[in-house]
Protein backbone atom coordinates (compact mmCIF):
# COMPACT_ATOMS: atom_id res chain seq x y z
CA UNK A 1 0.00 0.00 0.00
CA UNK A 2 1.50 3.40 -1.22
CA UNK A 3 -0.81 6.45 -0.98
CA UNK A 4 -0.32 9.07 -2.34
CA UNK A 5 -1.33 12.94 -3.30
CA UNK A 6 0.02 14.00 -7.03
CA UNK A 7 -1.94 17.03 -7.76
CA UNK A 8 -1.29 20.36 -7.05
CA UNK A 9 2.18 19.35 -5.41
CA UNK A 10 5.06 17.02 -6.91
CA UNK A 11 4.83 14.16 -4.64
CA UNK A 12 3.78 13.40 -1.01
CA UNK A 13 3.05 10.16 0.16
CA UNK A 14 3.12 7.39 3.00
CA UNK A 15 4.38 4.87 2.27
CA UNK A 16 4.34 0.78 3.43
CA UNK A 17 7.36 -0.34 2.01
CA UNK A 18 10.99 0.66 1.51
CA UNK A 19 11.90 3.91 0.19
CA UNK A 20 13.58 4.29 -3.33
CA UNK A 21 15.77 6.89 -2.83
CA UNK A 22 17.06 7.45 -5.99
CA UNK A 23 13.96 7.14 -7.96
CA UNK A 24 12.45 10.28 -4.71
CA UNK A 25 15.22 12.53 -6.06
CA UNK A 26 14.95 11.69 -9.66
CA UNK A 27 11.33 13.39 -9.42
CA UNK A 28 12.41 16.52 -8.04
CA UNK A 29 14.62 17.51 -10.85
CA UNK A 30 14.27 19.79 -13.33
CA UNK A 31 16.23 22.36 -15.85
CA UNK A 32 14.82 25.47 -14.22
CA UNK A 33 16.39 23.90 -10.67
CA UNK A 34 20.04 23.60 -9.94
CA UNK A 35 19.78 22.84 -6.40
CA UNK A 36 18.83 19.95 -4.71
CA UNK A 37 18.61 19.30 -1.11
CA UNK A 38 17.16 15.87 0.22
CA UNK A 39 16.72 14.98 4.26
CA UNK A 40 16.61 11.39 4.73
CA UNK A 41 16.06 10.09 8.73
CA UNK A 42 17.02 6.87 9.34
CA UNK A 43 16.59 4.68 12.02
CA UNK A 44 19.37 5.57 14.50
CA UNK A 45 20.73 2.65 16.87
CA UNK A 46 21.83 4.80 19.89
CA UNK A 47 20.30 8.07 21.44
CA UNK A 48 22.07 9.03 24.80
CA UNK A 49 22.50 5.46 26.41
CA UNK A 50 19.30 4.28 25.21
CA UNK A 51 19.96 1.10 22.12
CA UNK A 52 17.29 1.27 19.79
CA UNK A 53 16.64 -2.14 17.23
CA UNK A 54 13.57 -1.48 15.78
CA UNK A 55 10.75 1.53 15.16
CA UNK A 56 7.24 1.09 13.85
CA UNK A 57 5.70 3.89 12.77
CA UNK A 58 1.76 4.42 11.79
CA UNK A 59 -0.06 7.21 10.87
CA UNK A 60 -3.22 8.61 10.66
CA UNK A 61 -2.81 8.33 6.48
CA UNK A 62 -5.50 10.58 4.91
CA UNK A 63 -4.95 13.25 7.38
CA UNK A 64 -1.27 12.82 7.34
CA UNK A 65 -0.86 13.42 3.41
CA UNK A 66 -3.65 16.52 3.60
CA UNK A 67 -0.95 18.06 6.24
CA UNK A 68 2.04 16.73 3.57
CA UNK A 69 0.55 18.89 0.69
CA UNK A 70 -0.38 21.88 2.61
CA UNK A 71 3.55 21.88 3.76
CA UNK A 72 4.50 21.05 -0.12
CA UNK A 73 1.83 23.45 -1.32
CA UNK A 74 3.69 26.38 0.84
CA UNK A 75 7.19 25.93 -0.72
CA UNK A 76 6.25 24.97 -4.07
CA UNK A 77 4.35 28.30 -4.37
CA UNK A 78 7.63 29.53 -4.06
CA UNK A 79 9.52 28.45 -6.83
CA UNK A 80 10.47 24.63 -6.06
CA UNK A 81 9.75 21.02 -6.68
CA UNK A 82 8.89 19.49 -3.04
CA UNK A 83 8.98 15.50 -2.53
CA UNK A 84 8.11 13.76 0.68
CA UNK A 85 7.24 10.46 1.72
CA UNK A 86 7.30 8.98 5.13
CA UNK A 87 7.14 5.17 6.18
CA UNK A 88 4.70 3.49 7.63
CA UNK A 89 5.44 -0.36 9.28
CA UNK A 90 8.22 -2.03 11.22
CA UNK A 91 11.68 -0.47 10.52
CA UNK A 92 15.11 -1.84 11.13
CA UNK A 93 18.16 -0.23 12.05
CA UNK A 94 19.18 2.50 8.90
CA UNK A 95 16.03 1.75 7.38
CA UNK A 96 14.91 5.16 6.21
CA UNK A 97 11.82 6.38 7.72
CA UNK A 98 11.53 9.81 5.93
CA UNK A 99 12.75 11.27 2.73
CA UNK A 100 11.98 15.31 2.66
CA UNK A 101 13.35 16.53 -1.04
CA UNK A 102 13.57 19.94 -2.31
CA UNK A 103 14.81 21.19 -5.90
CA UNK A 104 15.16 25.23 -5.84
CA UNK A 105 16.77 27.53 -8.61
CA UNK A 106 19.76 28.70 -6.05
CA UNK A 107 21.64 26.75 -3.12
CA UNK A 108 20.17 28.49 0.14
CA UNK A 109 17.17 28.17 -0.24
CA UNK A 110 16.89 24.47 -1.14
CA UNK A 111 18.28 24.16 2.37
CA UNK A 112 16.35 26.22 3.99
CA UNK A 113 13.11 25.19 2.43
CA UNK A 114 14.17 21.37 3.19
CA UNK A 115 15.20 22.28 6.82
CA UNK A 116 11.87 23.91 7.03
CA UNK A 117 9.92 20.85 5.84
CA UNK A 118 11.66 18.21 8.02
CA UNK A 119 10.59 20.49 11.13
CA UNK A 120 7.10 20.91 10.19
CA UNK A 121 6.87 16.98 9.24
CA UNK A 122 8.32 16.43 12.82
CA UNK A 123 5.36 18.82 14.68
CA UNK A 124 2.38 18.64 12.59
CA UNK A 125 2.02 15.27 10.64
CA UNK A 126 0.30 12.68 12.49
CA UNK A 127 2.46 10.30 12.38
CA UNK A 128 3.87 8.20 15.36
CA UNK A 129 7.29 6.36 16.24
CA UNK A 130 6.81 2.85 18.53
CA UNK A 131 10.50 2.41 19.35
CA UNK A 132 11.66 -1.00 20.73
CA UNK A 133 14.64 0.02 22.65
CA UNK A 134 16.66 -2.62 24.64
CA UNK A 135 15.61 -1.98 27.89
CA UNK A 136 11.69 -1.52 26.50
CA UNK A 137 9.28 -0.14 24.46
CA UNK A 138 9.40 4.08 23.80
CA UNK A 139 6.36 5.81 22.05
CA UNK A 140 7.90 9.05 20.29
CA UNK A 141 6.65 12.11 21.66
CA UNK A 142 5.50 11.15 24.90
CA UNK A 143 8.77 11.66 26.67
CA UNK B 1 -23.26 8.96 19.58
CA UNK B 2 -19.96 9.83 17.02
CA UNK B 3 -16.97 7.73 16.06
CA UNK B 4 -13.79 8.98 17.08
CA UNK B 5 -10.98 7.41 15.86
CA UNK B 6 -7.42 6.75 18.07
CA UNK B 7 -4.34 6.14 17.25
CA UNK B 8 -0.48 5.39 18.95
CA UNK B 9 -0.38 4.74 21.98
CA UNK B 10 -4.12 6.22 22.79
CA UNK B 11 -5.55 2.72 20.55
CA UNK B 12 -3.05 0.44 22.64
CA UNK B 13 -4.95 1.85 26.24
CA UNK B 14 -8.38 1.15 24.82
CA UNK B 15 -7.40 -1.90 22.45
CA UNK B 16 -9.48 -0.27 20.07
CA UNK B 17 -8.84 1.50 17.05
CA UNK B 18 -12.09 3.74 17.23
CA UNK B 19 -14.41 4.43 19.78
CA UNK B 20 -18.22 5.54 20.27
CA UNK B 21 -18.85 8.85 21.79
CA UNK B 22 -21.91 10.78 23.49
CA UNK B 23 -21.01 14.21 22.75
CA UNK B 24 -22.90 17.58 23.79
CA UNK B 25 -23.70 20.68 20.99
CA UNK B 26 -21.52 22.01 19.54
CA UNK B 27 -18.72 19.62 19.28
CA UNK B 28 -15.02 21.09 20.85
CA UNK B 29 -12.24 19.56 21.33
CA UNK B 30 -12.65 20.37 25.06
CA UNK B 31 -16.05 17.76 24.62
CA UNK B 32 -14.25 15.24 23.05
CA UNK B 33 -11.51 14.88 25.45
CA UNK B 34 -14.01 15.07 28.55
CA UNK B 35 -16.13 12.13 26.67
CA UNK B 36 -13.09 10.07 26.33
CA UNK B 37 -11.16 10.81 29.43
CA UNK B 38 -15.07 9.99 31.11
CA UNK B 39 -15.31 6.75 29.59
CA UNK B 40 -11.77 5.21 29.33
CA UNK B 41 -10.15 7.33 32.56
CA UNK B 42 -6.77 4.85 31.78
CA UNK B 43 -5.92 7.55 28.64
CA UNK B 44 -6.15 10.38 31.09
CA UNK B 45 -2.53 11.37 31.24
CA UNK B 46 -2.11 10.99 27.27
CA UNK B 47 -5.64 12.80 26.92
CA UNK B 48 -3.88 15.92 28.24
CA UNK B 49 -1.56 16.25 25.66
CA UNK B 50 -3.83 15.25 22.50
CA UNK B 51 -4.69 17.31 20.08
CA UNK B 52 -8.67 16.80 18.00
CA UNK B 53 -8.97 16.90 14.66
CA UNK B 54 -12.25 17.25 13.12
CA UNK B 55 -12.76 16.12 9.53
CA UNK B 56 -8.67 15.43 9.22
CA UNK B 57 -7.60 19.28 10.45
CA UNK B 58 -6.73 20.13 14.19
CA UNK B 59 -9.00 22.24 16.12
CA UNK B 60 -8.35 24.73 18.65
CA UNK B 61 -11.02 26.66 19.98
CA UNK B 62 -13.93 26.59 17.47
CA UNK B 63 -16.95 24.94 17.98
CA UNK B 64 -18.69 22.78 15.18
CA UNK B 65 -22.62 21.77 14.43
CA UNK B 66 -23.49 17.98 14.19
CA UNK B 67 -23.74 18.33 10.47
CA UNK B 68 -20.28 19.91 10.17
CA UNK B 69 -18.44 17.14 11.74
CA UNK B 70 -18.16 13.74 9.21
CA UNK B 71 -14.93 12.71 11.14
CA UNK B 72 -13.40 13.37 14.39
CA UNK B 73 -9.76 11.81 15.96
CA UNK B 74 -8.05 12.14 18.74
CA UNK B 75 -4.32 13.19 18.15
CA UNK B 76 -1.57 11.73 20.39
CA UNK B 77 1.50 13.78 20.18
CA UNK B 78 3.08 13.44 16.57
CA UNK B 79 6.71 11.65 16.41
CA UNK B 80 7.10 11.42 12.59
CA UNK B 81 10.41 11.91 11.33
CA UNK C 1 38.75 7.59 -15.03
CA UNK C 2 37.57 8.81 -11.55
CA UNK C 3 40.36 9.18 -9.05
CA UNK C 4 39.58 8.49 -5.79
CA UNK C 5 40.84 9.45 -1.92
CA UNK C 6 39.28 7.41 0.48
CA UNK C 7 41.88 6.39 3.36
CA UNK C 8 41.05 9.71 6.20
CA UNK C 9 38.09 10.41 4.77
CA UNK C 10 34.68 8.57 3.96
CA UNK C 11 34.78 9.37 0.39
CA UNK C 12 35.76 12.18 -1.84
CA UNK C 13 36.27 11.90 -5.80
CA UNK C 14 36.68 13.41 -8.94
CA UNK C 15 34.82 11.56 -11.59
CA UNK C 16 34.46 11.81 -15.11
CA UNK C 17 31.61 9.04 -15.31
CA UNK C 18 27.75 10.54 -14.11
CA UNK C 19 27.54 10.56 -10.78
CA UNK C 20 25.25 7.89 -8.77
CA UNK C 21 23.67 9.47 -6.59
CA UNK C 22 21.96 5.92 -5.27
CA UNK C 23 25.15 4.61 -4.61
CA UNK C 24 27.34 8.01 -3.00
CA UNK C 25 24.09 8.20 -0.79
CA UNK C 26 24.49 4.49 0.56
CA UNK C 27 28.11 5.48 1.34
CA UNK C 28 26.72 7.55 4.12
CA UNK C 29 23.97 5.33 5.54
CA UNK C 30 25.66 3.80 9.51
CA UNK C 31 23.49 3.13 12.82
CA UNK C 32 25.17 6.11 14.33
CA UNK C 33 23.55 8.56 12.13
CA UNK C 34 19.80 9.59 11.84
CA UNK C 35 20.37 11.98 9.71
CA UNK C 36 21.30 12.49 6.18
CA UNK C 37 21.28 15.61 4.29
CA UNK C 38 22.89 15.34 0.76
CA UNK C 39 23.59 18.35 -1.53
CA UNK C 40 23.55 18.36 -5.65
CA UNK C 41 24.15 20.29 -8.01
CA UNK C 42 23.09 20.34 -11.40
CA UNK C 43 23.41 22.29 -14.79
CA UNK C 44 20.61 24.43 -14.58
CA UNK C 45 19.12 26.03 -18.22
CA UNK C 46 18.35 29.82 -17.16
CA UNK C 47 20.71 32.40 -15.02
CA UNK C 48 18.33 35.57 -14.85
CA UNK C 49 18.01 35.77 -18.93
CA UNK C 50 21.19 33.86 -19.66
CA UNK C 51 20.16 30.71 -21.24
CA UNK C 52 22.77 27.69 -20.92
CA UNK C 53 22.65 24.50 -22.93
CA UNK C 54 26.42 22.58 -21.31
CA UNK C 55 29.16 23.29 -19.04
CA UNK C 56 31.70 21.71 -19.33
CA UNK C 57 33.80 21.26 -15.98
CA UNK C 58 37.77 20.94 -15.35
CA UNK C 59 39.97 20.49 -11.96
CA UNK C 60 43.49 20.38 -11.31
CA UNK C 61 42.68 16.90 -10.00
CA UNK C 62 45.56 16.15 -7.40
CA UNK C 63 44.61 19.35 -5.57
CA UNK C 64 41.44 19.05 -5.88
CA UNK C 65 41.49 16.09 -3.85
CA UNK C 66 43.81 17.75 -1.35
CA UNK C 67 41.82 19.85 -0.67
CA UNK C 68 38.33 18.24 -0.24
CA UNK C 69 39.87 15.55 1.78
CA UNK C 70 41.32 18.81 4.11
CA UNK C 71 36.96 19.57 3.94
CA UNK C 72 35.98 16.04 4.22
CA UNK C 73 38.27 16.01 7.86
CA UNK C 74 36.93 18.88 9.56
CA UNK C 75 34.00 17.96 9.46
CA UNK C 76 34.23 14.21 9.95
CA UNK C 77 36.39 14.73 12.91
CA UNK C 78 32.88 16.47 14.38
CA UNK C 79 31.37 13.48 14.53
CA UNK C 80 30.04 12.83 10.39
CA UNK C 81 30.60 10.63 7.31
CA UNK C 82 31.01 13.02 4.44
CA UNK C 83 31.03 12.28 0.64
CA UNK C 84 31.78 14.60 -2.34
CA UNK C 85 32.06 13.77 -5.70
CA UNK C 86 32.53 16.08 -8.32
CA UNK C 87 31.93 15.41 -12.04
CA UNK C 88 34.67 16.65 -14.64
CA UNK C 89 34.26 16.63 -18.10
CA UNK C 90 31.01 18.46 -20.62
CA UNK C 91 27.59 17.75 -18.82
CA UNK C 92 23.80 18.64 -20.60
CA UNK C 93 21.00 20.24 -18.49
CA UNK C 94 20.22 18.78 -15.18
CA UNK C 95 23.21 16.42 -15.08
CA UNK C 96 24.57 16.08 -11.76
CA UNK C 97 27.61 18.59 -11.39
CA UNK C 98 28.16 18.10 -7.70
CA UNK C 99 26.97 16.10 -4.34
CA UNK C 100 27.75 16.64 -0.91
CA UNK C 101 26.60 14.18 1.44
CA UNK C 102 26.56 14.51 5.46
CA UNK C 103 25.47 12.18 7.69
CA UNK C 104 25.26 12.79 11.34
CA UNK C 105 23.25 11.99 14.31
CA UNK C 106 21.16 14.90 14.61
CA UNK C 107 19.85 16.61 11.58
CA UNK C 108 20.46 19.87 12.76
CA UNK C 109 24.18 19.10 12.21
CA UNK C 110 23.84 17.32 8.98
CA UNK C 111 22.20 20.15 7.50
CA UNK C 112 24.37 22.84 8.75
CA UNK C 113 28.15 20.62 7.98
CA UNK C 114 26.62 19.76 4.16
CA UNK C 115 26.01 23.56 3.42
CA UNK C 116 28.68 24.60 5.07
CA UNK C 117 30.96 21.99 2.50
CA UNK C 118 29.25 22.77 -0.59
CA UNK C 119 30.01 26.71 0.00
CA UNK C 120 33.93 25.75 0.44
CA UNK C 121 33.98 23.56 -2.01
CA UNK C 122 32.92 26.28 -4.30
CA UNK C 123 34.98 28.77 -2.71
CA UNK C 124 38.46 26.74 -2.50
CA UNK C 125 38.34 23.97 -4.35
CA UNK C 126 40.00 24.35 -7.99
CA UNK C 127 37.43 23.21 -10.13
CA UNK C 128 36.46 25.33 -13.40
CA UNK C 129 33.41 25.47 -15.05
CA UNK C 130 32.82 26.69 -18.74
CA UNK C 131 29.20 27.33 -19.64
CA UNK C 132 28.01 26.97 -22.97
CA UNK C 133 25.54 29.90 -23.25
CA UNK C 134 23.37 30.51 -26.04
CA UNK C 135 24.97 33.89 -26.80
CA UNK C 136 28.12 33.23 -25.74
CA UNK C 137 30.83 30.86 -23.87
CA UNK C 138 31.14 32.14 -20.23
CA UNK C 139 33.80 31.15 -17.70
CA UNK C 140 32.61 30.87 -14.24
CA UNK C 141 34.25 32.88 -11.47
CA UNK C 142 35.01 35.78 -13.79
CA UNK C 143 31.87 37.23 -14.07
CA UNK D 1 63.31 27.18 -15.54
CA UNK D 2 60.24 26.28 -13.19
CA UNK D 3 57.23 24.36 -15.28
CA UNK D 4 53.99 26.04 -14.14
CA UNK D 5 50.72 24.37 -14.52
CA UNK D 6 47.90 26.57 -16.28
CA UNK D 7 44.14 25.63 -16.08
CA UNK D 8 41.06 26.69 -17.58
CA UNK D 9 40.88 30.36 -19.18
CA UNK D 10 44.83 30.86 -18.29
CA UNK D 11 45.52 27.20 -20.05
CA UNK D 12 42.97 28.59 -23.26
CA UNK D 13 44.82 31.63 -23.33
CA UNK D 14 48.05 30.31 -23.62
CA UNK D 15 46.86 27.59 -26.04
CA UNK D 16 48.93 25.44 -23.05
CA UNK D 17 48.42 22.78 -20.03
CA UNK D 18 52.04 24.47 -18.67
CA UNK D 19 54.60 26.62 -19.14
CA UNK D 20 58.27 27.16 -18.44
CA UNK D 21 59.11 30.60 -16.57
CA UNK D 22 62.20 31.98 -15.03
CA UNK D 23 62.06 32.53 -11.28
CA UNK D 24 64.22 34.70 -9.08
CA UNK D 25 64.89 32.90 -5.78
CA UNK D 26 62.85 32.94 -3.12
CA UNK D 27 59.85 31.91 -5.08
CA UNK D 28 56.94 33.73 -4.44
CA UNK D 29 53.06 33.69 -5.52
CA UNK D 30 54.02 37.50 -7.13
CA UNK D 31 57.10 36.56 -8.91
CA UNK D 32 55.17 33.95 -10.39
CA UNK D 33 52.32 35.95 -11.52
CA UNK D 34 55.09 38.88 -12.46
CA UNK D 35 57.15 36.51 -15.12
CA UNK D 36 54.01 34.82 -16.14
CA UNK D 37 52.46 38.58 -16.92
CA UNK D 38 55.95 39.47 -18.80
CA UNK D 39 56.02 35.79 -20.80
CA UNK D 40 52.24 36.35 -21.73
CA UNK D 41 50.75 39.57 -21.48
CA UNK D 42 47.94 38.40 -22.74
CA UNK D 43 47.14 36.66 -19.55
CA UNK D 44 47.33 39.90 -17.76
CA UNK D 45 43.66 40.58 -16.50
CA UNK D 46 42.93 37.11 -15.42
CA UNK D 47 46.42 36.71 -13.73
CA UNK D 48 44.86 39.41 -11.42
CA UNK D 49 42.53 37.45 -9.99
CA UNK D 50 44.74 34.15 -9.63
CA UNK D 51 46.32 31.94 -7.01
CA UNK D 52 49.26 30.44 -6.84
CA UNK D 53 49.79 26.81 -5.63
CA UNK D 54 53.05 25.21 -4.25
CA UNK D 55 53.32 21.38 -3.73
CA UNK D 56 49.02 21.78 -4.64
CA UNK D 57 48.20 24.13 -1.45
CA UNK D 58 47.37 27.86 -2.33
CA UNK D 59 50.08 29.73 -1.02
CA UNK D 60 49.58 33.73 -0.21
CA UNK D 61 52.99 35.59 1.36
CA UNK D 62 55.28 33.03 1.75
CA UNK D 63 58.52 32.45 0.20
CA UNK D 64 60.01 29.65 -0.84
CA UNK D 65 63.73 28.04 -1.29
CA UNK D 66 63.60 26.28 -4.82
CA UNK D 67 64.60 22.83 -3.25
CA UNK D 68 60.92 23.27 -1.94
CA UNK D 69 59.11 23.60 -4.87
CA UNK D 70 58.07 20.31 -6.29
CA UNK D 71 54.97 21.51 -8.23
CA UNK D 72 53.60 25.54 -9.30
CA UNK D 73 50.32 26.09 -10.83
CA UNK D 74 48.31 29.13 -11.47
CA UNK D 75 44.73 29.10 -10.00
CA UNK D 76 41.95 31.18 -11.70
CA UNK D 77 38.97 32.20 -9.88
CA UNK D 78 37.07 28.81 -9.19
CA UNK D 79 33.64 27.77 -10.01
CA UNK D 80 32.90 24.51 -9.00
CA UNK D 81 29.64 23.26 -7.85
Amino acid sequence: MVKVRENAVHYVAIAAQPLDVQALYEKLKAPQFGGIVTFVGTVRQWTADVETHAIEYTAYTEMALKELTKLATTIEAQGANVVIVHRVGHLALTDEAVFVGVAAAHRGDAFKWCEYLINAVKQQVPIWKKEFDTDKIRWGGLE
Amino acid sequence: MYTVKLFAILAEQVGQAEVQLQLPTPITAGAVKAAMQAAFPQTSSVLADCLVAVNQTFIDQEEFAPSEVTELALIPPVSGG
